[in-house]
């Protein structure tokens, strides 16, 4: 197997540990990954929202390089794969926009005829690698861990095909591959605050909170999930929930960290120092 | 009998012939007349259970007998009466559009309409329209180019043997 | 008492007709044992005045192909009518018009223009056009007139039969000699064929499905064809259904639709016209854009539907030349 | 036109001379206003072969039918010619009047001069001119009419009801009470569909099997019904009158001549427990692998599941279930499927409908949450022959203290179904009620609009509002067991926005309950083609006309009734299914059918056998004489549209009244331009 690599800005910023994990796990199934050349914003959120018309001629000029690569693009930010699923979507689907949006491509010199398609590694991982192919390269089974899994709005709603939009299961799926006991999580796709924990705190923070509260609450060591920004807002401010509400104190990781441990990978090589609620605790043991 | 026989008249006017379905455009038809639209008296209805019965021959010889213009009517697709008949008479008629501008008779001179029992005031819109179209382009007067055509022959014959007018079998059928 | 005369004459034709006779092979002893030929430009040299000499009507026969284009073949066909009892229109071309008749989608001068002028293998830098006549010193040549029409041979002089084909079949002609030899003539006007289409011959009919619906039409260079499969059901346009038979399906034998040669039947008004609606009457799609893609693969259709009648059309020729 | 064409011409009247006679109608001053009928009438005069043309103020008056009749006798006419209205409202009429002076009614033909010329126009001058030629084209194709019959074919007093439902139960009761002989054909082995496991029915709170058992019972033993269950129609040929139908009847491994249904042998059975999906009782309990559906089940007779049943599947078994028959010798493990063959005269096609299958919605938890429940399962459980013995329990056994319901499950919804499902309302206030006088829940509707529109059904409503049951008007968002509060616990909890408080709420509930809405049968469209019958674009069989021929179909004989149609409650059900009973015996009582002459006939000598038209016929009036090599048309099941003709590429079809030849002249005469 073989992907175009588009890591957006998170993977290469405060989503960095993400990167770090995902590689090596790709490497170690023998997923063959090229980063995008010259990649671009994927014209996420503000931009989205500020001009619509505008995000969607940058989308597409990573969709138009990627065509040209051959490969199928692979965006493991939540906000990314999004974004880009978006613009194919709209270009497609709105010939006014798809017009506008190949006239940019086409003053920059690049073109896009819909000929590529934008994956999650999850959706590659679950269903073209297969839980089997995953369990038979498991070295350290995560037996024992406690595991909530927290997917989040984007990876499900609304372009995403790959799981049950309303009740997810692939990460869960994924855990238990790995060994992992997987807790009742109703929240699985409940808002993680966004960009309100910087803007509206007070609401942001809530949010985070009932999402700790309710992993807690079902027993859960550890809260994995698939999103730079998920994974931020619920590890970043677990300090001033303390202080706020009261102790929900819970290690937050990407499922690729934990696909790591379990294939043996060292520690070390899975970013995940970069915790700000270490992790290393909850592990303790069972990895 | 032949139209151009009879004394010309002034101002000319097109003369279009309409096949009507049984089951919706005719009857749409009749819906205009009861509803009172009026629209240009230029169009002769004549009545077929089925567009699917209209067969292109009936186009052609329409044009031939002197017709400036073809309305064709039935239901909307997937409501025809006879479950899909409709369809076949768009088949036909794709193709026939093709075959009429080969031979030189300008496009707005055929249409295919689907005109549903309800819809009287299309029946007066598509008839008004076609009409204006119709006179836009003049007369088509086949009967008369036919005869023109066959001048060539007729002269012919004077000369071979004095007498003048039809000898053949088409001359006969122009002046029918 | 002397033989029946019967007259062979070549209009505008390609001469098939004409070597059509000589496919009777050994039969054609009988016929020439039976009759005198009084002309046949292919075989015997007999010129104009020998049948100006004749008295009107003493030609029993005359079988007449290719059609009318010009002004001489039209006195001829006259001439040729007066002398005899019996007109026949032999093959497509006096039938119908036959291949020449495609002229009637040109007029007279772009014709002139193209052949004279303007087509490639032309050298002409004065332009110069055969005239009807011509003078120098004191004699003058007289060409026959180009008409700007194509006909039928009964578009001009009163036919009684007609012998359709390109060419006729040897097995049509043959009975068609032997009914006019005995005298046992069916009514005026009749087609001296078969009034069933093709398909009643046609080994491949049975495996044409009955519920056919064609998905789209193909050209016979775009796919290869089956040796025993009805070709509409291979999707090739074969004009098989709407042809009068006679030929004994002799192109489908050769792995190649049939073209129509043989013309319509009796009850069809207009050949092309009614090869049309069945054509496209079975196919499969049902909105315009679907329809017209199945259909690409007839791209000529006056080409497809009037390859041997277009003088016979309704509308008889481009009406707007 | 060619000289084929002079042949047919004079081929079609041959010998006898034409005598036409010509009636232009004022219509009052409905056409003589508009056009000058005198001058029309006097151009008819000497147009060729009309004998006689008059005008006259009402031809469709009793004195206006009485001369045509008087001329046809006086003037030996043998065409008339009628311009007057459109011959959609008055054709009848006159060919009526040909017809009582002894001339075939075929010879008349009429054209409409005041539809379709004075109503629509108004300039005099042109519409007298275009009444001439309307009139002219008329005159000349009457000339090649030809006299024909009316084709009459017996109607088979035999009748097939389709589906063992309520629909299909009561057609086939009136039917047979009427004394005609009937087929019942239910897929199912008993009948009663969906009506037999409900409890109770709305709005008059009857019970449903106090209604319906005594109806089923009386179908198994009405001397006049074939009652066919655990069966399937599987092939349909013929037209109307003439139907003949292979019914397939699966091996039920049993002889049901033999048993008596006394269950001996569901208690000998080895399973000494039942471990099998009971599927009557929507899989809430278990059955045996021989089994009964329900006790009061029709037949009553046992049927044996071969997936589930050692005997069957391994061959090893000890067959104590045979012992326990013993003498009756019911059982028969050989038994192979069988086809029969019958002929009946109508069909009444009752298949009926399923449910949306609330999967396909997870964020009602439907499959997730144990305690979110489909309204026919709570229909069980509320039943007292059902699994709980109508204890509406939740599955640890516990009395709700809160029950939710959800309307416009798969209804109204642009990810399922867009239509109404007609019956969800009433049905989930039905079960509201029961639920209130069964427990001492609180029982909550989240609904978008009540629908109560029919026979009591408002004041149902009323009566259910006030027994204080809470009605919540959103649409609810998700069913979650994440509790926020102590209270929540434990319990699903309903996220909704209350629209007429105009907040979101949470509603915690013990068990929820879903409003799933009616959706076709999932081969409908497998039942439609068997029967030549349309459907709508949702799925249901497509009625003639909504308004004027609701229960019947496009295809002559094929009657439609209950939910197969669209969703429907009980009483409209059992009122269609009466009226398509009352259709099929309008056709019996009459004895035949007529079918109106203007069908296609192929001329065999002309043919080739070239197939073209046996495709073009949706009606399969169409087939090919294998022996000959030609095609034949079925006049009884031609329907008179005409295509094959023009797809005929050999001319060998012809259509009756509409000719070529015919169509052509009136084409030519109507473009010959009068002054």
């Amino acid at each position: 197997m073989r992907y175009s690599y588009f890591p957006g800005c998170s993977l290469k910023g405060t989503g960095k540990a993400y990167e770090e994990s995902l590689l090596p796990v790709l490497k170690a199934l023998d997923i063959e990954v090229h980063e995008l050349e010259d990649w671009n914003c994927c014209g996420a959120t503000a931009y989205m929202a500020v001009d619509e018309s505008a995000a969607l001629k940058l989308s597409a000029r990573n969709l138009a390089i990627a065509e040209k690569a051959k490969d199928e693009v692979l965006a493991p930010c939540s906000a990314c794969y999004l974004v880009l699923r978006k613009t194919q979507k709209y270009i497609q689907e709105y010939p006014k926009v798809g017009g506008e949006v190949r006239q940019a491509l086409q003053n920059a010199g690049l073109e896009y005829s819909g000929n590529v398609e934008v994956k999650h590694p999850l959706d590659i991982l679950v269903n073209k690698v297969g839980l089997d192919a995953i369990k038979k390269r498991v070295k350290k089974p995560l037996t024992g861990l406690k595991v909530a899994t927290y997917y989040g709005c984007q990876i499900v709603r609304p372009y995403s095909a790959f799981d049950n939009q309303a009740r997810p299961v692939a990460m869960d799926k994924l855990m238990e591959a790995l060994g992992a006991t997987v807790v009742h999580y109703p929240l699985k796709t409940r808002c993680c605050g966004g960009s309100l924990t910087g803007t509206i705190s007070d609401v942001g923070l809530r949010l985070v909170y009932i999402l700790l509260k309710e992993a807690r609450k079902n027993g859960a060591d550890i809260i994995t999930t698939l999103c730079p920004l998920c994974q931020f807002n619920l590890d970043a401010f677990q300090d001033q929930i303390k202080s706020r509400y009261d102790d929900v104190t819970t290690p937050v990781v990407y499922f690729t960290q934990l696909m790591g441990l379990a294939f043996g990978i060292p520690e070390s090589e899975l970013g995940l120092k970069r915790n700000i609620v270490p992790a290393e605790p909850a592990l303790a043991g069972k990895v | 009998m032949n139209h151009n026989d009879s004394k010309p008249q002034a101002p000319w006017e097109p003369r279009i012939l309409a096949i009507f379905c049984n089951w919706c455009t005719y009857t749409a038809a009749d819906l205009a007349g009861v509803s009172r639209m009026q629209y240009a008296h230029n169009v002769r209805i004549v009545r077929v259970m089925c567009s699917g019965r209209v067969d292109p021959q009936f186009v052609l010889d329409a044009f031939a007998r002197g017709a400036d213009g073809v309305l064709i009517g039935g239901c909307h697709p997937g409501d025809c009466h006879y479950i899909e008949g409709n369809y076949k008479a768009l088949r036909r008629s794709e193709m026939l559009k093709r075959m009429l501008s080969d031979m030189g008779i300008e496009d707005k001179r055929y249409r295919l309409e689907w005109i549903s029992a309800a819809e009287g005031d299309k029946v007066q819109r598509v008839i008004n329209e076609m009409t204006a179209d119709v006179k836009a382009l003049g007369p088509l007067n086949l009967p008369g180019r036919f005869k023109d055509w066959d001048k060539e022959i007729a002269e012919l014959e004077h000369a071979l043997n004095g007498k003048g007018g039809e000898c053949c079998s088409h001359a006969k059928e122009v002046s029918r | 008492m002397s033989k029946p005369k019967v007259a062979f004459y070549w209009c505008a034709a390609c001469g098939g007709c004409e070597e059509s006779v000589v496919d009777l092979a050994e039969d054609i002893l009988g016929v020439i044992g039976a009759v005198d030929i009084v002309m046949w430009p292919v075989a015997m040299d007999f010129k104009r005045k020998d049948i100006e000499a004749m008295e009107d009507g003493s030609i029993t026969a005359t079988l007449l192909n290719g059609a009318i284009r010009t002004s001489e073949q039209e006195e001829m066909a006259r001439l040729l009518r007066k002398k005899s009892q019996v007109m026949i229109a032999y093959g497509a071309c006096a039938q119908s018009g036959g291949i020449p008749a495609f002229a009637n989608q040109f007029a007279r001068e772009q014709i002139m223009k193209y052949v004279y002028e303007d087509s490639p293998t032309t050298v002409n830098p004065e332009k110069t056009r055969p005239q009807t006549h011509f003078e120098e010193n004191g004699r003058s040549v007289e060409l026959p007139e180009f008409r700007n029409v194509v006909r039928s041979l009964d578009q001009v002089v009163d036919v009684d039969y007609y012998i359709p084909g390109c060419a006729p079949s040897p097995k049509v002609l043959k009975a068609a000699l032997e009914a006019l030899l005995s005298g046992k003539l069916p009514p005026k006007g009749t087609v001296l064929s078969p009034d069933t289409a093709t398909c009643q011959d046609c080994s491949r009919l049975e495996s044409k499905p009955q519920d056919l619906s064609v998905k789209e039409y193909r050209r016979v260079h775009q796919l290869k064809l089956d040796p025993e499969k009805c070709f509409l059901a291979q999707g090739v346009a074969c004009m098989g259904p709407g042809t009068r038979g006679g030929c004994e399906a002799a192109c489908p034998k050769g792995n190649m639709p049939c073209t129509g040669c043989y013309g319509p039947t009796s009850k069809v008004i207009d050949h092309g016209a009614k090869l049309m609606s069945s054509l496209t009457s079975i196919l499969e799609a049902k909105e315009e854009a679907a329809i017209d893609t199945a259909l690409k693969g007839i791209p000529d259709p006056i080409g497809t539907f009037y390859r041997y009648g277009m003088s016979k059309c309704l509308l008889r020729r481009k009406v707007n030349l | 036109m060619s000289h084929h064409d002079h042949e047919q011409k004079n081929g079609t009247h041959g010998a006898e001379e034409v005598r036409i006679g010509v009636y232009v109608c004022h219509c009052g001053s409905n056409i003589a206003s508009m056009v000058d009928v005198e001058a029309v009438a006097k151009f008819a005069k000497d147009l060729p072969g009309v004998v006689l043309s008059r005008d006259y103020k009402y031809m469709c008056s009793d004195p206006g039918q009485e001369l045509i009749a008087q001329d046809i006798k006086e003037h030996k006419l043998n065409r008339i010619v009628v311009a007057a209205c459109s011959p959609l409202l008055h054709e009848h009429t006159f060919r009526n009047a040909t017809k009582r002076a002894g001339l075939n009614p075929y010879f008349m033909h009429m054209v409409s001069i005041r539809e379709h010329a004075s109503w629509v126009h108004t300039d005099r001058a042109a519409c007298t001119i275009k009444a001439k030629e309307i009139l002219h084209g008329a005159i000349a194709r009457v000339a090649l009419h030809k006299a024909l019959e009316k084709a009459k074919v017996d109607v088979n007093p035999a009748v097939l009801v389709v589906g063992g439902g309520i629909a299909g139960i009561h057609s086939a009761l009136t039917l047979a009470n009427a004394g005609k002989k009937v087929y019942l054909v239910e897929r199912d082995a008993t009948i009663g569909g969906h009506m037999a496991r409900f409890d109770k029915t709305f709005p008059t709170m009857d019970c449903a099997a106090c209604i319906l058992t005594p109806k089923m019972s009386a179908v198994r033993s009405h001397p006049n019904i074939t009652l066919w269950t655990w069966s399937e129609v599987v092939k349909v040929d013929g037209y109307v009158g003439n139907f003949k139908v292979k019914v397939k009847r699966n091996p039920r491994y049993i002889n049901e001549d033999l048993c008596v249904g006394c269950m001996e042998c569901i208690k000998a059975c080895v399973f000494k427990e039942p471990k099998f999906t009971d599927e009557f009782n929507q899989g809430l309990s278990k059955r045996k692998p021989v089994y009964i559906p329900f006790p009061q089940a029709v037949p009553p007779v046992v049927v044996v599941d071969p997936a589930t049943c050692l005997k069957l599947k391994t061959g090893k078994c000890k067959q104590t279930c045979v012992e326990a028959c013993g003498e009756r010798k019911a059982f028969d493990f050989e038994q192979k499927e069988k086809f029969e063959e019958i002929q009946v005269g109508t069909v009444i096609v009752s298949t009926g409908f399923k449910t949306v299958d609330p999967h396909k919605l997870p964020l009602y938890g439907y499959g997730i949450h144990p305690e979110v429940y489909t309204a026919l399962e709570i229909e069980r459980l509320i039943n007292a022959s059902g699994p709980t013995g109508g204890h509406l329990v939740t599955k640890k056994h516990e009395e709700p203290k809160s029950v939710a319901i959800i309307h416009c499950v798969g209804s109204r919804d642009e990810h399922t179904n867009k239509w109404c499902s007609r019956v969800c309302c009433m049905y989930s206030l039905k079960l509201a009620h029961m639920i209130k006088a069964h427990t001492k829940a609180q029982v909550y509707n989240f609904y978008i609009d009540m629908r109560a529109a029919g026979k009591g059904y408002e004041e149902f409503y009323n009566r259910v509002l006030e027994e204080g049951v809470n009605f919540v008007r959103g649409r609810v968002a998700e069913v979650t067991d994440w509790a926020m509060t102590p209270e929540e616990e434990g319990r699903l909890v309903l996220r909704v926005e209350d629209t007429l408080a105009g907040f979101v709420r949470r509603i915690p509930a013990d068990m929820v309950i879903l409003a799933t809405g009616l959706e076709p049968q999932p081969d409908a469209q497998d039942v439609r083609r068997m029967f030549n019958m349309s459907c709508s674009t949702e799925g249901f069989f497509l009625e003639r006309h909504p308004k004027l021929a609701p229960v019947n179909t496009p295809t002559d004989g094929i009657f439609l009734a209950g939910a197969c149609q669209g969703p429907k409650d009980i009483p409209d059900t059992v009122a269609q299914a009466g009226a398509a009973a009352a259709e099929a015996l309008a056709l019996i009582d009459k004895g035949h059918v007529e079918i109106e002459p203007n069908t296609a006939f192929v001329v065999e000598e002309e043919c080739s056998g070239c197939k073209t038209c046996i495709s073009m016929c949706p009606y399969t009036a169409i087939t090919r004489d294998e022996v000959k090599k030609k095609a034949v048309i079925n006049p009884a099941m031609c329907k008179g549209c005409g295509t094959c003709v023009a797809a005929c590429p050999s001319g060998s079809i012809r259509q009756n009244l509409f000719e070529d030849v015919q169509v052509l002249t009136e084409i030519e005469e109507v473009l010959v331009r009068e002054s």
